[in-house]
């Protein structure tokens, strides 16, 4: 009845109107922009893989919530953004902060996402985070870079987020908030308290359902009654739609199909990613999770490993060449299989510059622990 | 001020509590562009209470906006409107519901500023119709204040004079940080309690005491409407030979401990009383604060008088059993006085 | 775009496949049925005046939330209900108390149902509550009679609803529960939480959404983002229906398919019934409401009486007869407008007999206020 | 027992936190017919500490529930199921989460024995992770005892030993009223206080502290893993020649006051420790009824020793400054002594 990997491409898509214009987002896409999206690909998976390694070397402390296989849902969501967006990532998105506005390339200090320096000062819990380390893992946030700050407390962040973009058009503005869920958090009653405000105001909210099958140890039919997560909008009456999640392109489709709806005034919008979570919850539960779901799931959802999918589409394309397609490859490996070699030299120079700056950073003074409890001085 | 308040513009008319406070948002809302306020049925009904009555006509629906029954998203929008540089009143209909936006206020709001080491913060205010003795029974009798007052990052308010009630409430809207704003609703309409409020744009600080009465020989803490009962415990007092002083200490975070003190250091005797259940209550925090610091001021145990550990009933026999009285008062200060 | 009064006849109803049975739930009911349905829709507005008259007299203090114009939701929702079913009414469902199994006969000893005394002693603040009044109006119920005992807090019984099925599931039973709620009450996130868990565990909760247009002095369409709240299923996959609300045989038929697919295992499901509050949103509010609501709507939504519109639907089916039919006429009036003689005998004194026993009840003694915090003695 | 737990047999073997908290639940289970658990990722995965591990595999997945992420709905399905005649374990995957669910707590579970005048009465124990130390940072360290302490109609434990942890839990779920159990993870898998546990079936009363070190001079009081910290406290204390009694209260409500003013009458000096924010938190709590009920018996100023009024940082230097240390207490308690 219900499929048990979602790694398969969906067949039913719910597209709405906007389906039938001719022209999808993709097709806006330069081969330059087609490219980039490649090595972004190759950037967050680095960024897992790298960030395990640094663990195994002992150069790293606390969980990692890996988006191994996710990276496609990240790329997809996040290219077509403006840097005035605002994104609200959780744990399992931590490419999202550097992703955020990555198409103006890199070190332009134009970009409003997030530096990998910074990023890696916050893995690292070193002063130079934006958050200077108060808070851990993917619990920061900037309010300049226009990335909401999220708690540990799923879906948390959704309300800020309709606030957030309710201010904007207070003050005229047309910029739209996405943010990124798993799909067992859909099931928190903040959830549909935001989305219902949002959608009584018509408030261009975004709501990214990255539904990888599992949330911790519990399957998808333990917390949802439907199979797709998508249909979750019907209740508010709002676009819901379902995403190849391993699909970059199919992604970015439907995303930016959400993201103009919204941004127009036609209310809140849903996006379904269906994907496959690769490892354990966090690294912490790689043997646990090995246990509590089966084997042949697990291959099923690894299957269609995003980077393969699309080198495919950019062979087909003609993009890449079949010399240039065999340079890189760092699909279907696990971190412990995968070196530098496997990836472009610039993703590999451009996280190792960052860690080289996490390392050498200071923590931050104990005493900052009793500081900024409260704001001094007034609004 | 060039807001317009349905509100007698005499000079030297006295204003009730509510009044006060329905003036502060007028004021606050004319002085700042950037502030919203929100909540359920204060826009085209005025509010339960009527404090928002107006505000809606004359600032728009965009300003002020009737949410959906959603506390959580009402205090986690309120978040991301500040974030986004807006100044918000988020009200609750009665305080006790606040309950429903409990962790978004505890975890998302409070913490804000902590979390970003100092990036951003968070103007928002949390005010509703709190207390007892109303025959509100459990769920609009609530004073929950402890709550809040163990979770760092919020400051925590409650007025009892129309005076106080609209000053305390702009330094609030003005603060920069959350507030949560107990405002006790038997007070709104009483009349004995109005006051000529002052023509200019005045505010009340945090952290600053009141002395409602002064005396030498016990000293009575208290807040909200359980100041009055204070004050009318030392009117019999007083008649019975014993002078007590009644501190109103008007915000509990940050608390004012030196007007405490020093009224102690005075009267070397001390009896806090609040509505709330006794447990970890606020008047068990004052309590703790004076044994600890200023130990060899007290010559007798100090009291507390409080709400019993149980929700308030409804039927008035009841109610009256478990909350604090002037009667309570009295006895416990006739004994202090003579340990 | 939405219909500014939700007491005309609903268009749409998304029946479910039940809808093409030849055989509707009120083709059941004999004729008796429906001569006591009658009787019942007069108890419950007898109830609403009487009571607003008591305070009028001075005889009676605290809020009332007039379920007037309401009535027929009432009966209709609870007429079908077997004795053993939970429910769970909220602020505006008074006669709900009373109505519980009173197909069984109002002095059966074998009623689960509330008794007439015990509702009117909570109302009266009285020791003959079956709460001893210790909380106020409808904060009242009793395990006994599978009542479940309401907070303030709106939509809050629901997942305890849940629980309550989940036991008697797990204990082979087939009881469902039926919880009562505003439109205003959907917006709480533990409706949707308590809904999400239900519908995975197809329990048989049976959720009803008095749609009177009003929350207090907020309309439907800021609380809101579609015209039918019944729509709010489509978010689970559940069974949702709209039922027109003054008419008691529609929320019969509607609430009976609902109940007859919850308790067969399907899962839970949901129906709206259309109907306009009356009055303010308590007597506290009268004077308040008639500013907020325009008089025109409140002409329209005040239009379909239901006892007026039940009236006429015995006289075509020809269960009574035009003289019948002319003995009581109590609708179209306000309480200031109607007396005893515009109810039938049995009503007046039913009811009048609770008021009596609640006048004479005492009051619980003070001490009781420090009672029962904790059981004692152990589970 | 008959009850299956994947834990060695063997007689006089040592048994940590963790693993008596499971015997605890494996143990009812079997015993009551009529006891679930619920909670997030319990039963698939045997919960994220792993306390619920082949809980599931031996009761079914209706008696063990893996629920959707719902802290309220988790709170008040467990009303509901305790309404109709059920025993249960609603387990909060960190104690942290506590406040989604806080509405349903305080408001629909804490009082529905009084709001029924004793008709109705709900053995739901709410149970999770919870306390400092560990890095866990502001969403995984938490202990929020305090907003529940004063929400009348819960019971509120926490227990700091193997022996404790299964004994208070079993007792929690056959007490008949709700109870929030902090559990305290830093303890779960810690050898040193590993303990043979008794064969037999027992538990530990309510209302009664443990004495965790003899002493006169001065009495430290304290719960959860701050008891480690006292006792080391006393270790080094005594080096320098004060004798340091240390009590752990072990259920804050109800408290045992007895054994506590009982040291103190002996000790006249007292400390009290827990790691949650100070203001309205326990310590003061347990300072107050010190202060106001055994005020005679104190020669100096009670103390608290608490996390500062912050949320708790990730990084070590940080939570380790707004946190209790040994050394706090040493250093508090020489001052005492010396008062
Ligand atoms: C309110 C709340 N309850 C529980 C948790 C603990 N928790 C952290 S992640 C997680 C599972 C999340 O699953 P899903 O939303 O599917 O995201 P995924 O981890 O699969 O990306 C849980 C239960 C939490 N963070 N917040
Ligand atoms: C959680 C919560 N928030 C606010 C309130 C205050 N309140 C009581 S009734 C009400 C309006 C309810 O509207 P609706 O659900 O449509 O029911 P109706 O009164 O129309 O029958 C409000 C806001 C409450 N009781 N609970
Ligand atoms: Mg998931
Ligand atoms: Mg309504």
């Amino acid at each position: 009845m219900r499929s048990q990997s979602g790694t398969a491409a969906p067949e039913r898509t719910d597209d709405p109107k906007e389906h039938n214009q001719t022209i999808r987002p993709r097709d806006l896409l330069t081969k330059e922009d087609h490219l980039e999206i490649f090595k972004l690909l190759f950037l967050a998976r680095y960024f897992d893989v790298r960030l395990i390694k640094e663990k195994k070397r002992g150069r790293l402390r606390g969980t990692l919530y890996s988006s191994h296989n996710q990276e496609a849902v990240l790329v997809g969501c996040l290219y077509g953004l403006r840097p005035d967006d605002w994104i609200s990532p959780i744990h399992r998105d931590m490419p999202a902060f550097f992703l955020k506005d990555i198409k103006f390339k890199w070190d332009d200090p134009a970009r409003m996402g997030m530096s990998i320096e910074e990023l890696c000062a916050q893995v690292w819990g070193k002063a130079g985070s934006p958050g200077r380390a108060r808070d851990n893992w993917s619990h920061i946030g900037s309010k300049s870079k226009h990335i909401i700050h999220s708690t540990s407390m799923l879906s948390g962040t959704i309300p800020a987020a309709a606030g957030v973009v309710y201010a904007d058009r207070l003050n005229g503005g047309d910029v739209i908030a996405m943010t990124l869920n798993g799909e067992g958090s859909t099931a928190q009653g903040i959830f549909h308290e935001a989305i219902n405000f949002a959608a009584v105001h018509k408030l261009p909210v975004v709501t990214i359902i990255e539904n990888n099958h599992w949330a911790y140890g519990t399957p998808t039919h333990m917390e949802y009654s439907q199979e797709d997560f998508a249909r979750r909008a019907d209740g508010y009456g709002i676009m819901g739609l379902v995403a190849d999640g391993q699909d970059v392109l199919d992604v970015y489709d439907k995303v930016m199909m959400a993201v103009n709806h919204s941004r127009a005034g036609n209310g809140p919008s849903i996006v379904e990613c269906k994907t496959f979570r690769a490892y354990g919850h966090g690294d912490h539960d790689d043997d646990r999770a090995a246990k509590y779901r089966p084997e042949a799931e697990i291959l099923k959802g690894r299957e269609r490993d995003p980077i393969g999918v699309y080198r495919q589409y950019l062979l087909e394309k003609g993009y890449i060449s079949p010399e240039d397609a065999k340079l890189y490859i760092a699909e279907n490996k696990g971190a412990g299989e995968v070196g530098n070699e496997d990836f472009p030299p610039e993703v590999v120079a451009y996280l190792s510059k960052g860690i080289d700056y996490a390392l050498t950073c200071p923590v931050p003074e104990a005493e900052e622990g009793g500081m900024w409890v409260f704001k001094e001085g007034g609004r | 001020m060039s807001a317009t308040v349905d509100v007698p513009a005499q000079v030297g008319v006295k204003k009730n509590y509510l009044t006060a406070l329905k003036e502060a948002l007028f004021e606050e809302m004319s002085l700042n562009p950037h502030m919203i306020c929100q909540g359920e049925d204060i826009g085209i009904l005025g509010g339960a209470f009527g404090v928002t009555e107006g505000l809606q006509a004359q600032y728009g629906a965009q300003r002020v906006i009737d949410m959906p029954i959603s506390e959580a998203c009402i205090v986690g929008s309120a978040v991301g409107m500040a974030l986004n540089g807006k100044t918000v009143m988020a009200e609750m209909q009665f305080i006790d519901f606040i309950s429903c936006g409990f962790d978004q206020i505890v975890n998302m709001m409070a913490t804000y500023h902590y979390r970003t080491a100092g990036e951003v913060n968070i103007p928002v205010v949390v005010r509703g119709p709190a207390g007892a003795y109303g025959g509100g029974a459990l769920y609009h009798s609530q004073m929950n204040e402890s709550w809040f007052c163990n979770s760092p990052g919020l400051k925590v308010i409650c007025a009892s004079t129309p005076s106080d009630a609209k000053g305390l409430l702009k330094t609030a809207l003005r603060d920069g940080n959350p507030v949560i704003s107990y405002e006790i609703k038997e007070l709104y309409r009483r009349n004995d309690i109005a006051e000529v409020l002052p023509d200019e744009d005045y505010t009340v600080p945090f952290g600053k005491a009141a002395i409602r009465k002064a005396g030498k020989d016990i000293t009575l803490v208290s807040y909200g409407q359980n100041v009055y009962h204070c004050i009318q415990a030392a009117d019999e007092l007083e008649k019975l030979g014993v002078s007590a002083e009644v501190i109103d200490i008007r915000t509990l975070v940050p608390l004012d401990e030196e007007t405490i003190f020093n009224s102690v250091a005075k009267t070397n005797r001390v009896i806090v009383v609040n509505e709330a259940p006794m447990t970890c209550g606020f008047a068990g925090e004052i309590v703790s604060r004076i044994s600890t610091k200023a130990f060899d001021l007290l010559d007798a145990p100090p009291v507390r008088i409080t709400r019993l550990d149980t929700p308030v009933p409804w039927v008035k026999p009841l109610e009256l059993f478990v909350l604090p009285s002037v009667e309570k008062i009295v006895q416990a200060a006739l004994k202090t006085v003579k340990y």
